[in-house]
């Protein structure tokens, strides 16, 4: 769908400019940015954190945190009034109503203590003058809209009994059922589970055409954009960088900044063709040989506390095992609450299992002592999540890297300063870096400090819980990288956590995927990436959306809960496993 | 929710039955022989002292000692005091219903007081408002209760003559309600802020105020509404600091309460009085604080419904 | 999951313009106008109790040092007391007395409190619960009953009562190390260091503690001016310090039979206790600015 | 719960409080007339076996009579017991008793009733009454009006007991367990209505009131319907609501009596012989003061006259002797020549013979008993004895704590603290307190001695005045010149009283009993 340029704009930004702080601490977080919306138009503000996307939508509408953020310029012509300028009854009544809004976070978006019912009809009682029956006839129409079941009793319903979909459903038709000329959403689908992601997409594209609404999205997400948006801003550091037709972006973007910004986004399909990682060392050491062996994992996480009863609990890991080879990769991919990075905490025996068995190099994992166990962490580190939050902010870089050689007392003194200062060269930091505290690093540069502590043993495998996750694209790309150079020179085991199906793509040698704390397929990487026999591998999969406007997501497969297979493995191929 | 209540009470019940405990040994912690302090007076001899021991179950060990006192106290009774030789538990209950009103009076006052100056500080945030409400807080926090009293009592009963200074009328709770009250509004005040601040920079009122909601409203039933939760679930600490503020505050202002009678027993080396009191107090406190959950409980439908 | 999400980016702008990251603990700390005159008062008490004896014009316990019930005037800038003594000159002295106290009681329930806390936080599983179980339980007596407790077992004095008070905070202190340590436990850093192979030993003194002493700055500075207004009610009630100590909560209550003949007595005492326990609030409130730059942004 | 504590939970609600106080206070038939008396402290008990405190005794004295009654100088005379015969050897003492006295509950008073009491200050543990009432072995009715009582050693102040407060009698019927606490049935002119523990007695004129032997001019009931006597324990609260009429009659701030009594605005009336003694007394089972050179010290540091003068400004008394002015035996001459006047010279060279010295001051802790303001005269003593090298810890406790520490005290010889000293107070109308506190094993446990013991042995068992007297200041002068019991002043507790206008006819007997029977209230 081209929207006709010839129309007139339906909103119209110029000049916007926004500040946080004051004087000295001035810090311009938008700076001169313009953009059209036609009607009936989606147009997505892309960009990475910090490039002033959201907050200048935010303004739009007269939601910037008071006093700490100043509107220093420009004007947003919609209907013939600059919404910058309006006073705030006015802008009031706009809000709500004629532009509406989605956010983020549908856990914490919705009022914890009113019933959904109240949330979904004040706006239309405040707004439309609506009596309390018609907007809750008119709630209940939007509930079936967005697909919810039972719409009367979801209206008498709390936030916290539905699940983030659910709840992102309530959002979209809350924000729908004003009939609003525009609707923004702001990372809309990025807390969810991709299956959820690609679901609400769906129903917001339908939305908007039943609707004729003009939306502004707001994402990081390429393969959002691609999926959903007619034209593209893109913006880095305030600065709208580029602007123009999805297509245009993505074929032929014009500005370097964006070039490097789609280079760097993984594509699922990319590496199909390959069946194993790429190589990215001229000569890979040579390892061999089986280094991880698992079988009948199980954990069930119990409530604790004095009156806790002690039936109840959450099956985490249910008869979990793998192999997992010298110099190989096993990705462990699966949506939240799969059980993925607790199987991988098990294997390190950072929690006990409640049966199972682990060897690592031939050893019983959870036959060893306390005093064996601390030795054998030498041959298995881990690398987290979160970069901010896995380094101790007391303690400098140096000593950080150090610190699992002086635990192991594999070296010290001179030989060891030069051994960090290695590694910070290694991982690509510098040697001045090495005296700095981990809140003066960057995220990427935080998460190479990470590899360089879990190198600096010298260990056969690394677990990498989500390693890249909470870093922008351009970074991930980077230290990827790293990660398949390191693996290479040498020739380190990975176990890979990860959601992102075309990260898993690029990473590994052998792909297992989780439901509900069971490995439901095991196999190679084309196997079960390319030929995916299990249902939900193939949802998982077509789920993902796709960085390229010109192909479409097919049609969702629809996956009945109720009838997935989970039971045992069973081979289909050789080596490829599947749940029976 | 009945799983939650009945969690609470039973948790209630521990608390109790610690206190018990520690009541039992407190009496062994006392350097000395307890008997010979508690009834060495001129005129014991030493058998009486041995017979007031063996009536006391304080020849026994200790253990014996514990079940006799539980047993004991399943029967309502306390022992006796040792000053007038009378059950303890009646000179508590006849004296506790003063703390009582004095301890909800000063609630009362804390809690209009306080939570809305907090809120208005926390809406008004940054603003003179703010600032002059949080000075005003933390020097509130700062004030010794029995300074404050002191000061109330020159002023308004001393220097201006508004209020009698004795006497079981009503008009003498005011000002040991005001001390301990305002006293109590300054932390509440603090607290409520603080809540209301999170709440606002919740997203829950982010999305309200997008859906273009009244200021009012987005304030009364989204944000204090949510806002409410976490200061009332401190209000059963609340009450617990105001039944030991009420101590000291009763002592300025000779209030007949719970808390004069303490500090009498301690100065007497009353020690069936002084178990009697700590009790007490753990009981109310523990019993004020299920209440307080349970109102909490029902503020909130996150514990309402599950 | 969290990918640039608006609002950590909204922080991270915060942050950024905020620069308060950036600059020294102690620049922060002066910066706020709490911190500089918690800082001011704190320092100012300090100086009182050392200097008092070049300071203070008079023997703090001379009697008939001026006539009795003397209001105040330029040889007796705060009055005398029904004694003949100088009111100033004991209310100097008494600054000693008052940072014995906080010292003393801090010192107390800072030690018991952290090592508690640390034990049942870092301990896990049974331990944990009853400790806490425990604390709670105590916690919930309220200080004043505990501190009362502790008096009829030792008997009244400012000596016991500062020991008392102590020994009535400890359970708060342990809640917080403990929440404080679950907190840190619960961060990746901590697990980081377990998965590196660190003994229980280094994880205690080398990540958990350190990041748990910010806290503990923060609550013990706050704590000191709870002690000492506990301290001081106690001595009002006659159970801490005893004649002819200059404690201002007995100096205070030496005053009540006097409030209308000689209020100097009681407006002064109270005024050195409401400034000095305002002092160490405001510097507490500071510090904690000062730690944590995102407070400052409430 | 028991239910029968539910009832005084909720007696006064909190909230109908301002509904139901009002019709509290004028709960009494229109036009009734009530004195309000406030103290700064409550009774313990209204069982006269079970507390000591002056406090309690003021109370009891209010609802109890007791066989004989003291004049105003102090001799007890004919009361309840019209007459009385003693046995030629001194042990029999048979009463014979007025007729017709009521109890509080409309039955008879009679000699079952004196049997009743004394044989329960006897047989009921604690009573603390036991050893005052003398060697008792046998109480006997001989017919309803008369009663035998047998003494097992002549007891030379038997009688003078029998006037004060601490035999009261107690009638029969008092067999309940709230006997003491909520019930106390007597004969005296007032009757308990409710006893507020911490707040306020109520008691109502009891219309049978016969005064048989009171030395006050009303021969009949008291002429006011109702006494409350309410707890008020601020001295500056008392004043404020003495000025606004809330109460009538009360002790003042003792700084502020002068301005009163300048103003006029109210009576100030001054109890004589008390019998009220404070006396400085010392753990001699230890250091220090186990050497007659510390305690003789400590009485020649302190300054008594200074001290009561800043304090008290003329409303108490020097006090020479161990037994307080108004009793038998009372001579300041006499004591006065075995007296310690103010010598610190003196002081300081006792100590430095023992080896003490300004760098090494004699540490030690003095006792005393809280209110009143003895902690302000203590600190002042605290003063004088730091002045010659002794340095004296204070430690302010409710009395019977203090008659508890003291006697601790003594009978730890081998404690590793130096020894106390305290600040006694004892009221007595006889000398045969001296007796009671020093006579082996003594109250205290304190200094004992063989030859001390006999000499109060005779003091008991000499009857005739003349003799006693010698008797009497013999021990007396053993005390002193030992330093054991050094009298400091008198009096020195409840002693004075602001009273209102309206109010006339209040008297305070001898040995402070303030009575009632004559007040008369007019319209104020």
């Amino acid at each position: 769908m081209t929207p006709e340029m010839t129309q007139a704009p339906l909103l119209s930004v110029r000049d916007l400019t926004i500040a946080f702080g004051k004087g000295a601490f001035r810090n311009l977080a938008v700076q001169n940015l313009s953009y059209d919306l036609m009607p009936g138009e989606t147009l997505a503000i892309v960009g990475e954190s910090g490039s002033g996307k959201s907050v200048s939508s935010m303004a739009l509408l007269g939601l910037l945190p008071p006093r700490s953020a100043t509107i220093e310029g420009g004007s947003a012509l919609f209907e013939g009034k600059d919404l910058l300028h309006l006073p705030e009854g006015e802008i009031r009544g706009i809000r709500g109503d004629r532009i509406t809004m989605i956010f983020q976070e549908p856990m914490t978006s919705l009022t914890p203590v009113l019933r959904i019912g109240l949330q979904l009809t004040e706006a239309l009682v405040e707004h439309k003058d609506m009596s309390k029956a018609q907007a809750e006839a008119r709630a209940k129409e939007m509930l079936e809209l967005v697909g919810l079941d039972d719409p009367e009793r979801r209206l008498k319903q709390f936030p916290h009994e539905l699940s983030g979909g659910m709840r992102q459903r309530v959002m979209i038709a809350m924000a729908m059922a004003a009939d609003p000329a525009i609707l923004i959403a702001d990372e809309p689908t990025t807390a969810l589970d991709v299956t959820v992601q690609a679901q609400i997409l769906d129903l917001m594209r339908d939305l908007k055409h039943r609707f004729g609404t003009s939306i502004i999205l707001i994402t990081h997400d390429m393969g959002v954009v691609a999926e959903m948006a007619d034209r593209v801003v893109v913006m880095n550091r305030g600065r709208k960088v580029e602007e123009g037709p999805v297509a245009e972006i993505f074929s032929a973007p014009r500005e370097a900044y964006t070039k490097k910004l789609l280079d760097a986004v993984p594509r699922l399909g990319a590496f199909a063709a390959a069946a194993a990682p790429r190589t990215v060392v001229a000569q890979p050491k040579q390892v061999s040989g089986r280094l991880v062996h698992t079988s009948g994992m199980n954990k069930t996480f119990r409530e604790s506390g004095l009156f806790a009863s002690k039936s109840t609990g959450t099956a985490a890991m249910q008869d979990v095992g793998f192999d997992l080879d010298a110099g190989e990769t096993l990705a462990l991919v699966g949506e939240s609450g799969s059980g993925k990075s607790t199987t991988g905490r098990a294997v390190l025996r950072l929690l006990e299992l409640d049966s199972g068995v682990i060897e690592v190099d031939g050893t019983d994992m959870r036959k060893l002592g306390t005093n064996a166990m601390r030795k054998a962490r030498r041959e298995m580190q881990m690398i987290f999540q979160d970069p901010f939050a896995s380094l101790n902010p007391r303690i400098s870089a140096g000593r950080l890297v150090a610190e699992p050689m002086v635990i192991h007392g594999l070296s010290s003194g001179k030989e060891m300063e030069d051994r960090v200062e290695q590694l910070f060269l290694r991982v690509g930091l510098e040697s001045d870096h090495i005296r700095r505290y981990p809140h003066e690093f960057s995220g990427g540069q935080r998460q190479r400090l990470s590899i360089a502590r879990a190198l600096s043993v010298n260990p056969k495998l690394i677990v990498a819980d989500e390693p890249t996750s909470a870093l922008d694209v351009s970074v991930q790309a980077q230290v990827l990288d790293l990660m398949l150079e390191l693996q290479q020179s040498l020739g380190l085991a990975y176990l890979f956590i990860s959601h992102d199906m075309a990260v898993v793509e690029e990473m590994a040698h052998r792909v297992a995927v989780m439901r509900r704390g069971r490995i439901v397929e095991i196999g190679p990487r084309q196997a079960v990436l390319n030929d995916p026999r299990h249902p939900y591998t193939r949802a998982l999969l077509a789920a993902v959306p796709v960085p390229d406007p010109g192909r479409t997501r097919g049609a969702l497969p629809v996956i009945d809960a109720a009838t997935l297979p989970m039971g045992a493995l069973a081979e289909v191929a050789p080596q490829h496993q599947v749940a029976q | 929710m009945g799983k939650f209540i009945v969690q609470r009470f039973l948790a209630a019940l521990v608390t109790i039955w610690i206190a018990t405990i520690a009541v039992t040994i407190l009496i062994h912690l006392v350097p000395g022989d307890p008997v010979r302090i508690m009834y060495g007076s001129f005129q014991t001899t030493p058998e009486e002292l041995e017979a007031i021991r063996v009536r006391l179950g304080l020849d026994q060990p200790i253990w014996r000692q514990y079940i006799m006192y539980i047993g004991r106290l399943l029967q309502g009774d306390l022992g006796n005091s040792i000053v007038g030789d009378q059950p303890v538990l009646d000179i508590l209950l006849t004296r506790f219903p003063a703390t009582l009103s004095l301890t909800l009076a000063s609630l009362a006052i804390a809690v209009v007081v306080g939570m809305s100056l907090g809120f208005l500080a926390a809406y008004k945030r940054g603003t003179w408002v703010d600032v002059s409400s949080m000075v005003l807080a933390i020097v509130g926090v700062s004030m010794p209760h029995f300074w404050l009293g002191l000061l109330l009592l020159f002023l308004f009963a001393l220097q201006l003559q508004w209020l009698p200074v004795a006497g079981g009328d009503w008009r003498s709770l005011i000002l040991p309600a005001m001390t301990l009250g305002l006293a109590n509004a300054a932390v509440l005040a603090r607290l409520t802020r603080s809540a209301m601040i999170d709440i606002f920079d919740q997203d829950f009122v982010r999305t309200a105020r997008a859906k273009g909601l009244p200021k009012s409203i987005v304030l009364y039933r989204h944000a204090l509404r949510s806002g409410l939760v976490p200061v009332v679930s401190m209000l059963g600490l609340q009450f617990a600091y105001l039944m030991g503020g009420a101590i000291v505050v009763e002592n300025v202002f000779a209030w007949n309460g719970v808390g004069r009678l303490a500090i009498e027993a301690v100065f007497a080396r009353d020690y069936p009085l002084i178990q009697g009191f700590i009790l007490f107090f753990a009981t109310i406190v523990a019993l004020a604080s299920v209440v307080i959950d349970v109102a909490y409980a029902f503020l909130d439908p996150r514990i309402r419904y599950s | 999951m969290v990918h640039g999400s608006s609002t950590a980016e909204l922080a991270d702008t915060l942050a950024t313009s905020g620069a308060a990251r950036k600059r020294s603990f102690w620049r922060a700390l002066l910066a706020s106008p709490s911190g500089l005159i918690g800082l001011f008062v704190v320092a100012l008490l300090v100086f009182c109790a050392i200097a008092a004896p070049v300071i203070a014009p008079y023997d703090p316990l001379r009697m008939a040092a001026g006539p009795r019930l003397d209001p105040p005037s330029m040889g007796y800038i705060m009055g005398t007391d029904d004694f003949g003594r100088d009111v100033f000159s004991r209310i100097l002295y008494g600054a000693r007395l008052t940072l014995q106290i906080g010292v003393i009681a801090v010192g107390i329930s800072l030690t018991c409190g952290l090592l508690l806390g640390l034990v049942a936080g870092y301990s896990s599983g049974w331990t944990e619960r009853v400790l806490m179980r425990l604390v709670d339980v105590l916690f919930s007596f309220t200080e004043i009953v505990i501190a009362l407790a502790c008096l009829a077992i030792f008997g009244v004095g400012l000596t016991n009562a500062m020991i008392a008070i102590g020994i009535a905070s400890i359970p708060f202190y342990a809640r917080v190390t403990h929440s404080v340590v679950l907190v840190e436990k619960g961060k990746p850093y901590f697990e980081a260091a377990i998965a590196a192979g660190a003994s229980h030993v280094r994880l205690i003194f080398i990540h958990l503690l350190p990041n748990v002493v910010p806290t503990l700055i923060v609550i013990g500075t706050l704590g000191v001016s709870t002690a000492v207004l506990a301290a001081a009610g106690l001595s009002f009630l006659g159970l801490g310090a005893q004649p002819p100590q200059p404690e201002w909560g007995f100096m205070l209550s030496s005053s009540r039979d006097l409030i209308s003949r000689a209020p100097w007595m009681m407006i002064f005492p109270g005024l050195a206790i409401a400034v000095t326990v305002l002092g160490f609030n405001l510097l507490g409130d500071g510090i904690r600015e000062a730690l944590d730059p995102r407070q400052r942004q409430r | 719960m028991d239910r029968r504590h539910l009832k005084p939970l909720w007696r006064r609600p909190v909230l109908s409080a301002a509904i139901a106080l009002p019709l509290a206070v004028t709960g009494v038939a229109a036009g009734a007339q009530e004195l309000v008396w406030a103290r700064y402290g409550d009774i313990s008990s209204l069982d006269p076996h079970r507390a000591t405190s002056t406090l309690s005794m003021q109370v009891w004295d209010q609802i109890y009579d007791t066989l004989l009654s003291f004049d105003m100088e102090g001799t007890p005379g004919p009361n309840m017991a019209k007459s009385w015969e003693v046995s030629e050897d001194g042990l029999e003492y048979t009463f014979t008793l007025n007729e017709g006295i009521m109890c509080h509950d409309g039955s008879a008073f009679d000699a079952n009733d004196v049997k009743f009491t004394i044989d329960r200050a006897f047989g009921d543990t604690p009573s603390l009454t036991r050893t005052s009432w003398g060697p008792i072995t046998d109480v006997s009715v001989i017919d309803p009006l008369t009663v035998k009582v047998t003494l097992g050693s002549t007891f030379g102040a038997f009688l003078p007991f029998l006037a004060d407060s601490f035999s009261s009698m107690v009638c029969d019927s008092n067999t309940a367990d709230t006997f003491g606490s909520t019930t106390a049935i007597g004969t005296g002119p007032f009757s308990l209505v409710e006893w507020v523990k911490g707040d306020e007695i109520v008691l109502d004129t009891n219309p049978d009131y016969v005064n048989w032997g009171e030395p006050i001019d009303n021969a009949g009931p008291p002429q006011f319907d109702r006494l409350i006597i309410r707890t008020v324990p601020e001295p500056q609260t008392r004043l404020a609501a003495l000025r606004t009429g809330e109460v009538h009659i009360a002790e003042p701030p003792f700084d502020d009596v002068a301005a009163i009594k300048e103003a006029g605005e109210l009576e100030i009336m001054v109890a004589e012989n008390t019998g009220q003694n404070v006396f400085w007394e010392f753990t001699i089972s230890r250091p220090p003061f186990d050497d007659i050179r510390a305690r003789q010290a400590v009485a020649y540091a302190t300054d008594a006259q200074m001290a009561i003068d800043i304090i008290y400004g003329g409303l108490s008394q020097r006090e020479w002797c161990p037994i307080a002015r108004g009793v038998f035996g009372n001579d300041q001459e006499f004591c006065k020549q075995y007296g310690y006047e103010y010598n610190p010279e003196k002081a300081t060279e006792l100590l430095a013979e023992m080896g003490y010295g300004p760098s090494n001051p004699l540490e030690t802790t003095m006792f005393v008993w809280t209110g009143g303001n003895r902690h302000k005269l203590a600190e002042i003593f605290q003063a004088q004895l730091a002045q010659v090298g002794i340095k004296a810890a204070i430690e302010i406790m409710d009395i019977g704590t203090m008659n508890a520490r003291v006697k601790e005290q003594n009978e730890s010889p081998d404690a590793d603290t130096p020894g106390t000293f305290d600040m006694m107070t004892w009221s007595w109308y006889d000398p045969d307190i001296l007796y009671q506190l020093w006579h082996s094993p003594g109250a205290y446990s304190g200094y004992q001695t063989p030859e001390l013991d006999a000499m109060l042995e005779e003091t008991r068992t000499t009857i005739e005045p003349e003799a006693r007297l010698k008797k009497v200041q013999a021990v007396i002068k053993y005390l002193m010149e030992n330093a054991v019991h050094v009298g400091l002043y008198t009096p020195g507790w409840e002693w004075v009283f602001a009273v209102r206008p309206e109010v006339e006819g209040f008297k305070i007997g001898p040995f402070l009993h303030p009575n009632f029977q004559d007040v008369t209230l007019s319209d104020g």
